[in-house]
């Protein structure tokens, strides 16, 4: 630590054990989320550089960088290690677990031990995806939907790769159970549900998903790899098995799923927006119903990634009519957010840049999901680059940019110190430009009619496809910077006091790095609203 | 997406245009009143905020229930016009497409097999798609029709071309490493070149006689004519075929001859071949006049003179979608090249061990039946039997085969 | 030093949010099982009709006893009845293993008829009953599974319970394990009759 | 909201509990009972709703759902309404296929 140098140390010190195993075996909940937030980076930036691999290979028709069986397994490996191992646990596993207990008064998670458990099984789930990446006859090839038949035919390492998602799917249901029992049972004095800070309504939503979806992922692989074993035939027609009823199990964990990943970061922009508009959020009760909302509404919709899967009309019509349905209480969101910043005032640190980039990226994406729920649109649409458009924005233009703004946010509350403002601005212009552009063209050439999942493509497509990597190439800059200026702001960052942006949630009132115990001697008593900075002021830095 | 004016394609972009105008407006709107606000209300100007209004049930009710009706509205928008992808009119001309790895089979009401489709241009189109492995889909984005293709279930598209073309074909639902590969056409044609491409291979076959009569009295309903199993013992190649047959209780062998095809037309169920039940009608002078019967029988024992449908091994092996794996340039890709397979001899895994031998009829008569029993090095396990095609075509194409 | 705070009633709620998981899990099973009685209603009567009834009926009613020990135990460890809770625990994991065995002869007996996930017997009985067949041996193998995983588990509790680790006022290790137990119990009652029962 | 506030349930009779078992085996002889007796579609609803009584049995005597507060209960319901969904929605399809 050079020059400023940082007094207390927090949690990052006086911990019972010393070394390495003071973090490995430490049940202290800032401890967990800052090992899964290193692991969620590494995981990210992996499946990131795979995603830069993908572009290059598409960069012109035929083979480019890659024959066919090798560019499957990158795109599968890709979604998995994005969707497993970074997004779902990207923000409740990491800033959960840093930022919850805090919010809510607490000094730690209900179930302490189980939340280290939740740790192991990720680190054990990655460990092995990765396995099955370089073992095995070859990687994975399947697509992140494993899809029957298909998957119960190929000769690659599918059933490994499904037992990797299985322990992540543990992990994640972990992790909500703790949450939920947290939220309910270790509020502290005052902490009322009319005071809970968006933040935490967003992952009680988020949890409830986990523990009442996920085990259908669970059951789902588990069946897939029984098939590749017994070679039961439970989805084979040929032996009086469905096909299609494979993909309704995995949607109806799957689609919930994209609400595990959305839902966080709403709640992370709903606690940015008010701090930097110095304002309460526009129609509180209203935002967290919605979340609520949306957790429910959400497991009701998941064939809409089957209409031309040969399922009933009729279900196309219902599921189409609740698609449609679960639109509107995003929609609310999205306007309180904007309500909030009027007649406010505005400061425009980087984490609020997220944040509206958050809001533009991820209208772009839920409009597009509009497109894709109406059922003659989809007809067209499904699984062309629409569709990748489409999830690339609402997850990463989406929770990404969430990700990227709590990064932002929480940093130096966790590090005790800042990063340069100036390089983070740049970054975020480079990002949010390069994000656009690579998306946007490949929703177009979707329209055009491009089929995903595919090495080598009609000329036609070139264009917009040479203009999608070029733009992957200015977010990859854009990212890297972002990457080495939060670093350096780690490493060698000005020191900031407890409130650097003048929050008042009680994560701010307390030092940082917060010290082991959090609240240090006695419990904290909640006195106000978690957006009312009457008095509070931002210390400078 | 060059806009068609073709029914399927406008029902799809109606919805489309009416679905992506509101999004652009919405975001247009959210875009700039967001911009609009943070400059307006920026910190330097504005040190504190001058509102703290933090709800207001009127506006919140209003903006919940205006996105509610757009919804409705783009949600009935989309299913109204889908209704219009399923109904088919109902002079569509049929035809039937079985999905495969990696290729397409179309299969019109004659029989014949092509791996594209040719129709005639402004004629409905009804394809009934099914698929003998994985999952598929059948993707024409210019007519905005799409559908999987399901093993053990049949699903359909229509669609109806206004104007003569072709028209790009791709599959869209993920089936491995010949996925993107899995490309095909739809050719649409004019009424006349539909015609002449129909009378196409009649003329090929110049049918004798004794095949009309066979297939006007549907004796190919029961018996193949090429060796494949059927409800009643097959006609191919009779001439002095031995046959195991039930006579008065117990079972003799005899060789085909005149006097036993005749008898087994006018009383069927006094000689049945052993295996077969006794279900053949008889059939009379007053239903096959003797002359009738006899050019068949000389049809059926090879003395009429048969120019007999020639079988085109470079068709068949197109028209099964060898080359969607094997190609014919020598560029190997998922399989090994058709390019000198004739004279080369092969490396291949028997049960563990490498053997090299050389490529003869026999060889690749296993290759083509039971293709996982012995594969050539470096290639993995995935070419699906071709047992479906009768001796005869897999003749055909062996002949082909061996003189590349 | 994180906090350990004790909260039973949180442990309890928390035990139970790990049940609804478990039923999903299972859900997944029961859906497939309805969508293919949906399908073939005819070949589901006939397979179930190879199920040996009798000992279904049995490791129902096994089921259901070690369900009523395990609640006993409940009872005497609020009661401060150490022996008796170690007793009737002890009973109900006997009960598991009753069940287990069971289990083994009834799977043992089909198997040898060639009845078992993958066999070409099974294949020749045709679609609807393979699919039953299949089904019933992964429901009813998760759930063996279930019933393992629960009885060491109160196994363990036992011996705590013995060296004084859990006692009437700290019981909820062997509330929880019961919750589990009762779970087991429950799966049970939905596949006794829908495998074992259907006409 | 912290453990000092834990109230503890009263112990359950053990009389209550045998008097649940007895009843549970006696659903069960009658479950098996009306499955011999052919009812055609029927036979699967009925089996079901008694099954639905023996399970709401165990779980509000055995699992003492009963002494519990009403956050458990709002718990389970969430649960049965998820599974409604699941199954009804997916029925959506095959019944219509
Ligand atoms: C974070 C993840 C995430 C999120 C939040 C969403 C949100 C939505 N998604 Fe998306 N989706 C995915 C991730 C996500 N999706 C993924 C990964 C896939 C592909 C999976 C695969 O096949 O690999 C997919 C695929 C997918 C499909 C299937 C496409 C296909 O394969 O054919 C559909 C179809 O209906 C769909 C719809 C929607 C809808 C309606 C929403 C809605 O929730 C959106 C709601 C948001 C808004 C509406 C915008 C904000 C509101 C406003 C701007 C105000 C104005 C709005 C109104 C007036 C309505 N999504
Ligand atoms: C959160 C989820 C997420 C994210 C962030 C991304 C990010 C990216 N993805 Fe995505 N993608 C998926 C989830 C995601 N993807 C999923 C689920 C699929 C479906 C898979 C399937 O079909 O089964 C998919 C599929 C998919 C496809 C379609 C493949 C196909 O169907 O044929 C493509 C094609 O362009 C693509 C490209 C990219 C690109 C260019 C990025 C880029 O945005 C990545 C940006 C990052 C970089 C440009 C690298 C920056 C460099 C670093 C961060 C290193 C820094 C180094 C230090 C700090 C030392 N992805
Ligand atoms: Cu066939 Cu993709
Ligand atoms: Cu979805």
């Amino acid at each position: 630590m050079t020059e400023t140098t940082l007094t207390n140390k927090g949690f990052y010190t006086d911990s019972p054990r010393s070394g390495i195993l003071g973090w490995l075996l430490s049940t202290d909940h800032k401890r967990i989320g800052i090992m899964y937030l290193c692991c969620i980076l590494a995981m990210f930036i992996v499946a990131a550089c795979l995603g830069l691999l993908i572009r290059l290979e598409l960069i012109a028709p035929g083979v480019t960088i890659m024959k066919a069986q090798t560019y499957n397994a990158t795109f599968t490996v890709h979604g998995i290690i994005m969707i497993f191992l970074f997004i779902i646990p990207s923000v409740p596993a990491a800033f959960g677990n840093l930022v919850l207990p805090i919010q809510l008064g607490a000094r730690d998670v209900s179930f302490p031990k189980v939340n280290l458990l939740s740790w192991y099984c990720y680190v054990i789930g990655a460990i092995l995806a990765v396995v099955a990446i370089f073992s095995g006859d070859g990687a994975p090839d399947t697509g992140w939907t494993f899809y029957v038949p298909f998957s119960t035919q190929t000769h690659t390492n599918v059933s490994l790769a499904a037992l990797a998602a299985f322990m992540l799917g543990m992990s994640s249901i972990l992790t909500g159970i703790n949450f939920v029992t947290t939220i309910h049972r270790l509020r502290a004095k005052g902490m009322t549900w009319g005071r809970l800070p968006m933040f935490v309504w967003s992952l009680y939503a988020t949890a409830w998903i986990q523990v009442l979806a996920t085990p259908m992922l669970g059951i789902t692989l588990v069946l897939v790899i029984l098939e590749r074993t017994f070679g039961a035939g439970l989805f084979d027609a040929a032996r009086g098995g469905d096909p299609v009823m494979f993909q309704h199990l995995f949607w109806i964990y799957s689609h919930p799923a994209v609400y595990i990943m959305i839902l966080p970061g709403m709640g992370v922009i709903s606690e940015i927006i008010p701090t930097f508009a110095r304002k309460p959020l526009f129609g509180y009760w209203a935002v967290a119903v919605s979340s609520l909302t949306i957790a429910f509404a959400g497991s009701l919709v998941w064939a809409h990634h089957m209409y031309t899967s040969g399922m009933s009309d009729f279900a196309i019509l219902v599921f189409s009519f609740l698609t449609f349905i679960v639109a509107i209480p995003s929609a609310i969101k999205v306007f309180n957010w904007i309500t909030t910043l009027y007649k406010g005032s505005i400061q425009l640190a980087p984490p609020m840049l997220f944040a509206l980039g958050f809001i533009f990226n991820f209208s772009i994406g839920g409009l597009g999901g509009l497109a894709l729920g109406a059922a003659a649109a989809d007809i067209h649409l499904h699984d062309t680059y629409f569709v990748v458009g489409h999830f690339h924005y609402t997850m990463f233009g989406g929770l990404g940019f969430a990700f990227f703004a709590a990064l932002h946010y929480w940093l130096p509350k966790y590090t005790g110190r800042m990063y340069n403002h100036r390089i983070a601005v740049i970054a975020f212009a480079l990002l949010f430009v390069g994000f656009n552009v690579t998306y946007m063209a490949m929703q177009a050439v979707g329209i055009q009619g491009m089929p995903r999942r595919y090495y080598d493509y009609l000329p036609e497509f070139t264009t917009l496809n040479v203009v999608a990597t070029l733009g992957s190439w200015v977010m990859a800059i854009g990212l890297i910077m972002m990457f080495y200026n939060l670093w350096r702001g780690v490493r060698k960052g000005a020191v900031v006091g407890n409130n650097p942006w003048g929050a008042a949630t009680l994560e701010w009132q307390i030092p940082s790095p917060p010290p082991m115990d959090n609240f240090g001697p006695e419990d904290p008593v909640v006195t106000k609203g978690p957006y009312d900075f009457k008095g509070v002021v931002a210390d400078e830095y | 997406m060059n806009p068609l004016n073709n029914p399927t394609a406008q029902a799809v972009d109606n919805t489309l245009i009416y679905i992506f105008g509101f999004s652009l407006l919405l975001l247009l709107a959210i875009t700039v009143v967001t911009i609009y606000f943070v400059i307006k209300y920026r910190r330097s100007k504005y040190p504190e905020p001058t509102s703290d209004a933090h709800s207001n049930w009127i506006i919140e009710t209003i903006w919940t229930i205006v996105p509610i009706l757009i919804v409705l509205t783009m949600f009935w928008y989309g299913w109204s016009n889908y209704i219009g992808l399923t109904s088919v009119p109902d002079d569509a001309l049929e035809i039937n497409a079985t999905a495969r790895m990696w290729s397409w089979q179309f299969e019109y009401p004659d029989g014949r097999r092509t791996n594209r489709i040719y129709v005639p241009v402004g004629k409905p189109v009804k394809l009934n798609l099914t698929s003998v492995d994985v999952l598929h889909s059948f993707f024409a984005p210019a007519f905005r029709i799409k559908k999987d293709t399901v093993p053990g279930m049949t699903t359909y598209v229509w669609f109806s071309a206004p104007e003569t073309g072709s028209y790009d074909v791709q599959c869209t639902e993920y089936c491995g490493v010949g996925h993107a590969d899995m490309l095909t056409t739809i050719e649409v044609m004019s009424e006349e070149d539909y015609a002449e491409w129909l009378k196409g291979d009649e003329q090929k076959t110049a049918e004798p006689p004794g095949l009309i009569v066979l297939n006007e009295q549907g004796c190919t309903g029961c018996h193949s004519l090429d060796g494949s199993a059927n409800i009643g013992p097959s006609l191919f190649e009779l001439a002095g075929a031995k046959r195991q047959i039930d006579r008065d209780g117990q079972t003799i062998e005899i060789s085909i001859d005149e006097a036993y095809l005749k008898k087994a037309v006018r009383e069927p169920d006094t000689e049945i071949v052993s295996g077969y039940d006794a279900m053949m009608p008889p059939y009379d002078e007053s239903i096959i006049s003797n002359e009738d019967l006899q050019s068949m029988v000389d049809y059926l024992l090879g003395k009429a003179v048969v120019s007999e449908p020639v079988l085109d091994g470079a068709e068949l092996i197109d028209n099964n979608g060898c080359l969607g794996c094997h190609s014919n340039d020598g560029s190997t890709g998922i399989a090994p090249t058709f390019q000198g397979i004739g004279n080369r001899d092969v490396t291949i895994e028997r049960d563990g061990r490498e053997v090299t031998l050389k490529v003869d009829a026999d060889y690749l008569r296993r290759a083509l039946l039971e293709p996982d029993a012995d594969l050539v090095k470096g290639y993995p396990p995935m070419m699906p039997a071709s047992d479906y095609l009768s001796p005869a075509e897999i003749d055909a194409m062996i002949d082909y085969l061996l003189k590349q | 030093m994180s906090i350990e705070h004790r909260d039973d009633t949180g442990a309890r709620f928390g035990m139970w949010l790990f049940l609804y998981t478990e039923v999903i899990l299972f859900s997944g099973l029961f859906i497939l099982y309805a969508v293919s009685l949906a399908r073939h209603p005819h070949e589901f009567a006939e397979a179930s009709h190879k199920l040996n009834i009798y000992f279904g009926t049995v490791n129902t009613l096994v089921l259901l006893t070690s369900s009523l020990t395990i609640a006993l135990a409940i009872t005497a460890i609020q009661r401060n009845k150490i022996r008796q809770t170690i007793i009737l625990s002890v009973i109900t994991i006997v009960l598991a293993i009753v069940f287990l065995i069971n289990k083994y002869f009834e799977w043992s007996a089909e198997i040898g008829h060639g009845i078992y996930p993958g066999s070409e017997h099974l294949a020749e009985m045709g679609p609807g009953i393979t699919v039953f067949f299949n089904l019933y041996y992964f429901t009813a193998g998760l759930h063996g599974l279930h019933v393992l995983i629960g009885s060491s588990l109160i196994g363990v509790v036992a011996i705590l319970v013995a060296k004084g680790k859990v006692t009437s006022d700290r019981y909820t290790l062997l509330e929880n394990s019961a919750l589990y137990w009762h779970l087991v119990d429950l799966v049970w009652i939905f596949l006794f009759p829908l495998y074992y029962l259907i006409l | 909201m912290s453990a000092h506030e834990e109230h503890k349930h009263e112990p359950v009779p053990y009389r209550t509990f045998v008097l649940i078992w007895v009843a549970l085996l006696i659903l069960t002889v009658v479950t098996v009972v009306v499955s011999r007796i052919h009812l055609g579609a029927l036979n699967i609803w009925v089996a079901l709703v008694i099954a639905s009584c023996k399970s709401s049995l165990v779980i509000f005597i055995f699992m003492h759902l009963k002494q519990e507060s009403r956050l458990f209960k709002l718990g389970l319901l969430t649960l049965l309404v998820i599974l409604a969904i699941f199954v009804g929605l997916t029925f959506t399809d095959i019944l219509y296929r």
